[in-house]
């Protein structure tokens, strides 16, 4: 078999990636910090072309697109990098929603706390609701713990339904949101203000980017990615998969409650019409675009299925026939996404293969979803 | 009092066991009714998991086509919102050409489905998880394909015929509608079984499902098989969906087939996925416990609930189900 | 080919266990007549009183305004757009009648989907809102976008009417710009109670309701108005409920004259059909949500025994308009709500008309605005719910939506 | 650097592909005199070395089988087998197909659990554990059919298997705590070493799916020894290697026990099993029917007629 693969067949998204892994790292931040400004600058600049304007507010548009980026990044967590299939991922996005709203809105009958206060517990509560639900599913497998998943996130919209204290259709009103007043008194996180809402969740992703990342070039990444290769072996090789698994889940959980809640606050509205399967899959098919197991791939991947449909709003009719469509023809012809999976689980990798011999690893354009020969299904 | 109790006061949910208790027999019977619907759809996810070893989350929505080609052939005969007014034997004529309809429709729809989007990941031997995201993506194709073609809102109404009350049981009376429907569903059932355990094709399928490696050897063509696998599954959920449509005519609606898809899942994994005959009894029983707790805890939803609150307990304590899984053995 | 033979086994076994089962059950023939010979006899009203000096879009004639828009935001795509769809050709209806009598005052009409959905209404409301040439909204449909988004109208001081958002929450938020172009629920739940009691003369009544705000505001409201007739019998639906054998055995328990329910005909329609279906004859009365043509397509002749309730005027009784609408609607027959539209434009070209073409100044009109519709008279109060509303009542005859005159 | 980042594929005469490399300890290896070279092995194998206290001192037994029955519904896949591995040797387990080898090696890496009878390690049972529970205990083993984590480098693949030993918590990942840092820092220094105690050093950044068929296998034992086991298992690692690589396999696994480590190695090549194990275990029909020296087992009859059926002439 040979070692590397000849010059011609490599795709330029590998080159590209060849590219990038060879920078030192102070090159790496110099490159990084215009694409980082620029991205904050985008619903400021409302670029013609890029603009959803007659349709849908653009900077909303943006904070949507971001928003999915933060929910896309979760789910990456548990899908991507796991290797667990969550397909009712909504739920915990819903959780961290309605314990926004519970918290802040005059409507509901819970005491109020002030809104930043809500994100970190929604990320809590949704943690626990990710450990309640992990514990008794993560021992079956893989189809099991899908359709077991799908059943949590609709038992969640259905109990956001019937139990009376959540309201159902009739929903909260004047969700909370993060202090502060323009000059002229208007509130900064009006709702019709999507600009200082896209900064606010550009902010935390980034953070989350940075915390996943610490996770990834840890033990924890690398047991995930052995759970996600192949539990058997990663457990004879003495990976804990339950617990890791279960933190997968956890995270996973946070990090789409912390998203719930931010919708919340920017909607200032909250009942159980948007927390349903279609809502789910979006999630999906936005993981699995981007390039499942490679964090900068989903968010690119929420991007395009947030934005798409905004910009082109004779789509919206058509958005989950193009998004189910989307998952068919990829999982048959690009399985690894746009990106593929791109992760490097040593902290200190780099110096290390500099040192041991001398040039950068190699990045697959391969995918965990890509054909194995190993453990296929195929009967 | 702390908000907190209030909250979760008025979150506490009563059980209304007096309407259970007065309503339990008619609920069993509907329930039954219900069960041999799911029994029928949960025949398709326990063949295709016992010989692919894979969820067809897109089997709903083979179901929810059965149903839109039920409604168009009555509708064409004339049926309409309201109950016709036509002999017996006009009447089981016209619904025999609809269930003959649904069933090829279901079955083509079964077949091309395997051929489109599962036949390439299996030729290439993919790992489960791709094969779980295009099931779903297919699940969402149909689905939104209809979406676009028939409108978000329900067909209109397709009566069959009324129901009467044929005779009482403990004081709550059994209608013909059911009778029909738990009596046809066993009679399918049975004919599916006898075909598995006993045809010469049966045995194909029982031999891919054990070991496909194997079975090939043995002369056995395992893409014929599979194929038949999906084209049975169809076939049994385009008569299932005839007989949705009877108990719910209103039912016809891009979304109906898929909460239906996952509890006839959950029926099938009760019984023992892969087993035939746990497919009946799953059904018959997830169709009276969902009924049951509908009624207990006062709102329609609590059936989907309960489905799949069974579903996860099912799973954790006996993931071979109530039967064992007989099909193939429990292939990691 | 053996998948062949597999499919005639198959269907064989099909054909011989229908038919098995078909003889064992089915006796009778023919339909054992439906409908409910009801007791009480409710005389059909053909026309109606239309107000003399009712005012119309076409206004004076000689109006002149430039670059001024009117916009209309509601769903028009997704799962509920029949309602959106009935106001927008109202709302379209008007224009084009304006803007043909007025040559040099040509209003622009700017469409923005939300697809009914409170999520997305935010985003589409704030692109609304900062189209500066946007000075009056014919609003919302639905009560949970109208909550999601009236902050953002009243902070730019844009004034938004809702033809159908009934949800009496909606002006207690202290909001300036919002006007209700028809009775809330408040008023509608206590004309259907006294609909109930006194035209269909029922003593005991079961009150089911959809959970939605509008059908549980409504309910909540018929509730008080009928007290301990309705005490004992209550159920509850949700959104997309197909089977409700649950309540329908409920209220054959209960065996009440009349059955209320509160929601829209999604719902109301199979339940009516299955309650007929179980032998029920008692009356089913149903608010406007639930009165549309869809309807008698959904329930068929079981909507026989059906009353409907409505603050909104039967736009097909006015035959001018009834004819016009269907010009702009490609032959659809005006539906719930069209009329209101049409009337709640009218008002807003009649405040461009008389010079207005400031945002300030259109909904200081409005406030201001004391005058007869088509549907019914349009005086506002400060919290901008309608000073006096009229509800009307209907009934199902011979398989169409008859007015049987008015209530309160 | 060359555009093709410093890589020719140079056949060296053992058919491995080993990867001419610029950059890197690798190179320098290549440069160094014979002397520095083993003295820079010797400090990888003073780094490779498993330093860890072990209750048994050299040549006591470390795990011990007592009266060991396995069975499978009916089937008896082990008999009361009873034998011990002596710290520090490298034991033989050998037997013809369906003897039970692969079951008895199940059964002492705790992957199956005895219907009776004792696994002890270090005379402690080893009892109902979970299967990475006994690898932290000091139990590590290959797999028979290659099970490597494909889209993980080399490097990564081995630093798997010291996480092992690690105690870093989510937390202290998450805020990358001293503990963490410290931890990897380590991690990499001995699995470098270890790329390089097993001869792949070459190829420690690329992907396991894209390494030759004998890098993987090192690659394996490699990652066994990482996690500094106390008895490392080898399920057949020269199944699929010629005749020079079988050769430098028991080069390997000569080394391994040098460096400290108990070795336990099933194999069905004689010449292999002969050449470098210090006592042999023979298994058939699920019975011990031999144990002791290779020489005694070479010429004991029940092993030939075990194996060959017929009793007349010696085995090869």
């Amino acid at each position: 078999m040979t070692s590397a693969r000849n010059e011609s067949r490599r795709p330029h998204l590998q080159q590209l990636g060849e590219w990038w892994n060879s920078l030192p790292r102070t090159r790496q931040w110099l490159v990084l910090i215009p694409v980082v400004l620029l991205i904050y600058a985008l619903p400021v600049l409302n670029p013609p072309i890029l603009s959803t304007e007659p349709g849908t507010n653009f900077p909303i548009a943006c904070f949507n697109a971001a928003r999915f980026a933060l929910i896309a990044l979760g789910l990456n967590v548990v899908v991507g990098q796991a290797g667990l299939l969550d397909l009712g991922y909504v739920g915990f996005f819903a959780v961290g929603a309605y314990v926004a709203a519970l918290f802040t809105s005059p409507d509901s009958a819970l005491a109020k706390l002030p809104y930043l206060v809500t994100l970190p517990l929604a990320m809590v509560i949704t943690m626990f609701f990710g450990v309640v639900l992990g514990t008794p599913t993560l021992r079956l497998r893989g189809d099991y713990l899908a359709i077991v998943t799908l059943g949590f996130g609709e038992i969640v919209r259905l109990l956001a339904t019937i139990v009376p204290p959540l309201k159902g259709q009739v929903g909260f009103q004047e969700v909370g949101h993060p202090p502060g007043r323009l000059p002229d008194g208007s509130l900064i996180f009006a709702s019709s203000n999507g600009t200082p809402w896209y900064w606010l969740v550009v902010t935390l992703t980034i953070a989350m980017l940075m915390l996943v990342g610490n996770l990834e070039r840890s033990r924890v990444g690398r047991a995930w990615v052995a759970i996600r290769e192949d539990e058997d072996a990663a457990q004879i090789m003495g990976v804990p998969t339950f617990k890791f698994k279960l933190w997968a889940f956890a995270i996973g959980a946070a990090i789409g409650g912390l998203s719930g809640a931010l919708f919340a606050g920017e909607v200032g509205f909250v009942n159980n019409q948007k927390f349903d399967v279609p809502t789910s899959v979006l999630f999906l098919a936005a993981v699995v675009l981007g390039g499942s197991g490679n964090k900068v791939g989903v968010l690119l991947g929420a991007f395009v299925v947030s934005y798409v449909p905004d910009r082109f709003t004779e789509l919206a009719n058509y958005k989950y026939l193009i998004f189910g469509l989307a998952l068919i023809i990829l999982m048959i012809f690009r399985p690894q996404g746009l990106l593929g999976a791109r992760q490097r689980l040593l902290a200190k990798g780099r110096e290390a293969y500099q040192r041991l011999i001398g040039r950068p690893e190699q990045v697959s354009s391969e995918s965990a979803l890509a054909a194995e020969s190993a453990k296929g299904v195929g009967a | 009092m702390h908000p907190l109790t209030t909250f979760l006061a008025d979150a506490w949910i009563n059980f209304d066991v007096g309407s259970l208790r007065d309503q339990f027999w008619s609920n069993t019977f509907d329930g039954l009714t219900y069960g041999a619907i799911y029994a029928l759809v949960a025949m398709g996810y326990t063949l295709v998991y016992g010989v692919l070893n894979l969820i067809n989350f897109a089997h709903s929505e083979v179901f929810i086509v059965g149903a839109y080609a039920v409604f168009f052939v009555l509708s064409g005969l004339g049926f309409g919102p309201s109950a016709p007014a036509l002999s017996i034997g006009a009447l089981v004529a016209d619904l025999l050409l609809a269930m003959v309809a649904a069933m090829l429709v279901s079955a083509a729809v079964a077949v091309i489905l395997e051929r489109v989007a599962y036949r390439p990941l299996r030729r290439k031997g993919v790992p489960r998880l791709v094969f779980l995201i295009t099931a779903i993506g297919a699940s969402f194709t149909i689905q939104y394909l209809i979406f676009i073609w028939r409108g978000p809102s329900a067909e209109p109404a397709v009566i069959m015929f009324r129901p009467e009350a044929v005779f009482t049981v403990f004081g709550a009376d059994i209608d013909d509608q059911q009778l029909t429907i738990v009596a046809a569903a066993l009679v399918l059932m049975l004919v599916a079984d006898v075909f598995v355990n006993r045809t010469r094709l049966g045995r194909g399928v029982r031999a891919v499902a054990q070991d496909p490696d194997t079975a090939t050897l043995m002369g056995v063509n395992k893409e014929r098989v599979i194929m038949l696998t999906f084209l049975m599954g169809g076939l049994l959920a385009g008569a299932a969906s005839l007989f949705y449509v009877m108990k719910v005519p209103s039912g016809v609606q891009y979304s109906g087939g898929f909460i239906l898809g996952i509890k006839a899942f959950a029926a099938a994994v009760l019984g023992g996925i892969g087993n035939i005959r746990g497919a009946l009894l799953g059904g018959l029983l997830l169709g009276v416990v969902s009924n049951y707790g509908q009624t207990l805890l006062g709102a329609s939803q609590w059936s989907d609930v309960v489905a799949f609150v069974v579903l996860v307990v099912v799973l954790m304590f006996r993931p071979t189900g109530i039967l064992g899984e007989s099909l193939g053995k429990a292939r990691v | 080919m053996s998948g062949a033979r597999l499919v005639r086994v198959l269907t064989l076994a099909a054909v011989a266990s229908l038919s098995v089962a078909g003889c064992a059950a089915k006796t009778n023939s023919g339909d054992s007549g439906g409908g409910a010979g009801s007791n009480v006899d409710i005389p059909v009203v053909s026309q109606l009183p239309v107000p003399p000096n009712a005012a119309s879009p076409a206004g004076s004639g000689n109006a002149t305004c430039s670059g001024v828009t009117i916009a209309y935001a509601g769903a028009e795509t997704g799962p509920n757009a029949q309602l959106g769809i009935n106001i927008l050709n109202g709302v379209q209806l008007a224009i084009n009648e304006h803007n043909q009598a007025n040559k040099n005052c040509q209003v622009a009409l700017k469409k923005f989907d939300t697809e009914g959905d409170p999520g997305k209404a935010p985003g589409v409301v704030t692109q609304l809102v900062s189209e500066s040439d946007i000075i009056g909204v014919i609003g919302l449909p639905f009560s949970g976008e109208s909550k999601a988004t009236g902050g953002t109208f009243q902070q730019a001081n844009l004034v938004h009417i809702t033809p159908s958002a009934t949800n009496p929450a909606l002006t207690k938020n202290g909001w300036s710009t919002f006007f209700r172009a028809l009775g809330n629920d408040a008023v509608q739940g206590p004309a259907a109670a006294k609909f109930i009691v006194d035209k269909l003369k029922a003593n005991k009544v079961c009150v089911v309701q959809d959970d939605s705000d509008y059908g549980i505001g409504l309910a909540t409201a018929a509730n008080q108005a009928l007290g301990d007739k309705a005490k004992d019998c209550q159920d509850k639906v949700t959104t997309g409920q197909k089977d409700f054998s649950a309540t329908v055995s409920k209220i054959m328990n209960a065996k009440p004259d009349a059955v209320f329910y509160s929601g829209y005909y999604a719902e109301g329609a199979p339940l009516d059909q299955q309650l007929v279906n179980k032998g029920f004859t008692g009356k089913f009365v149903a608010p406007d949500g639930v009165k549309d043509d869809k309807f008698l397509q959904l329930a068929g002749d079981a909507s026989g025994n059906a009353y409907f309730t409505c603050p909104c005027v039967p736009g097909e009784l006015l035959q001018k308009f009834s004819d016009a609408y269907k010009g702009v609607s490609g032959g659809q027959a005006p539906g719930t709500y069209s009329l209101e539209g049409y009337d709640a434009t009218t008002i807003l070209l009649k405040g461009i008309d008389s010079g207005i073409k400031d945002r300030a100044g259109l909904t200081n009109y409005v406030k201001n605005y004391d005058g007869d519709g088509f549907s019914k008279h349009f005086k506002w109060d400060a919290t901008g719910e309608l000073a006096t509303s009229t509800v009307y009542g209907y009934k199902v005859d011979h398989g169409k939506i008859v007015y049987v005159g008015t209530i309160s | 650097m060359s555009q093709e980042t410093g890589l020719q594929e140079v056949p060296d005469e053992a058919g491995e592909e080993h990867v001419q490399v610029e950059g890197g300890i690798v190179a320098e290896l290549e440069r160094m005199t014979p002397e520095e070279r083993a003295e820079h092995e010797a400090e990888v194998a003073e780094v490779v070395a498993p330093d860890r206290e072990i209750a048994v001192g050299f040549g006591e037994t470390l795990l011990e089988l007592r009266e060991v029955t396995v069975r499978f519904g009916g089937l008896v896949a082990l008999d009361a087998v009873s034998f011990g591995i002596r710290r520090g040797e490298i034991l033989g387990l050998i037997g013809p197909n369906g003897a039970g080898k692969t079951t008895c090696f199940n059964a002492m890496t705790g992957v199956y659990r005895p219907t009776s009878g004792q696994v002890l390690l270090e005379d402690r049972p080893l009892g109902r554990r979970k299967r990475h529970q006994i690898t932290r205990l000091g139990i590590a083993r290959t797999f028979q059919n290659i099970r490597l984590f494909g889209e993980m480098t080399a490097l990564e693949n081995v630093v798997v298997g010291t996480d092992a030993r690690h105690r870093t918590s989510v937390l202290g990942a998450l805020l990358r705590g001293p503990r963490h840092r410290r931890e990897e820092a380590e991690a990499v220094e001995r699995a470098m070493a270890l790329l390089e105690f097993v001869g792949i050093a070459d190829r420690a950044a690329d992907k396991a799916r894209n390494l030759p068929y004998g890098y993987q296998r090192r690659l394996e034992i490699a990652r066994a020894l990482a996690t500094e086991p106390k008895l490392l298992c080898l399920d057949e690692p020269a199944a699929g290697f010629n005749p020079a690589e079988k050769e430098q396999l028991m080069g390997l696994i000569r080394k391994i026990r040098d460096d400290g480590y108990t070795v336990l190695l099933i194999e069905h090549d004689m010449r292999l099993v002969m050449g470098v194990t210090d006592r042999i275990v023979v298994l058939e029909f699920g019975k011990k029917i031999a144990e002791g020296l290779p020489a005694e087992i070479r010429d004991n009859p029940a092993v030939i007629a075990a194996y060959l059926g017929v009793p007349d002439d010696g085995a090869a």
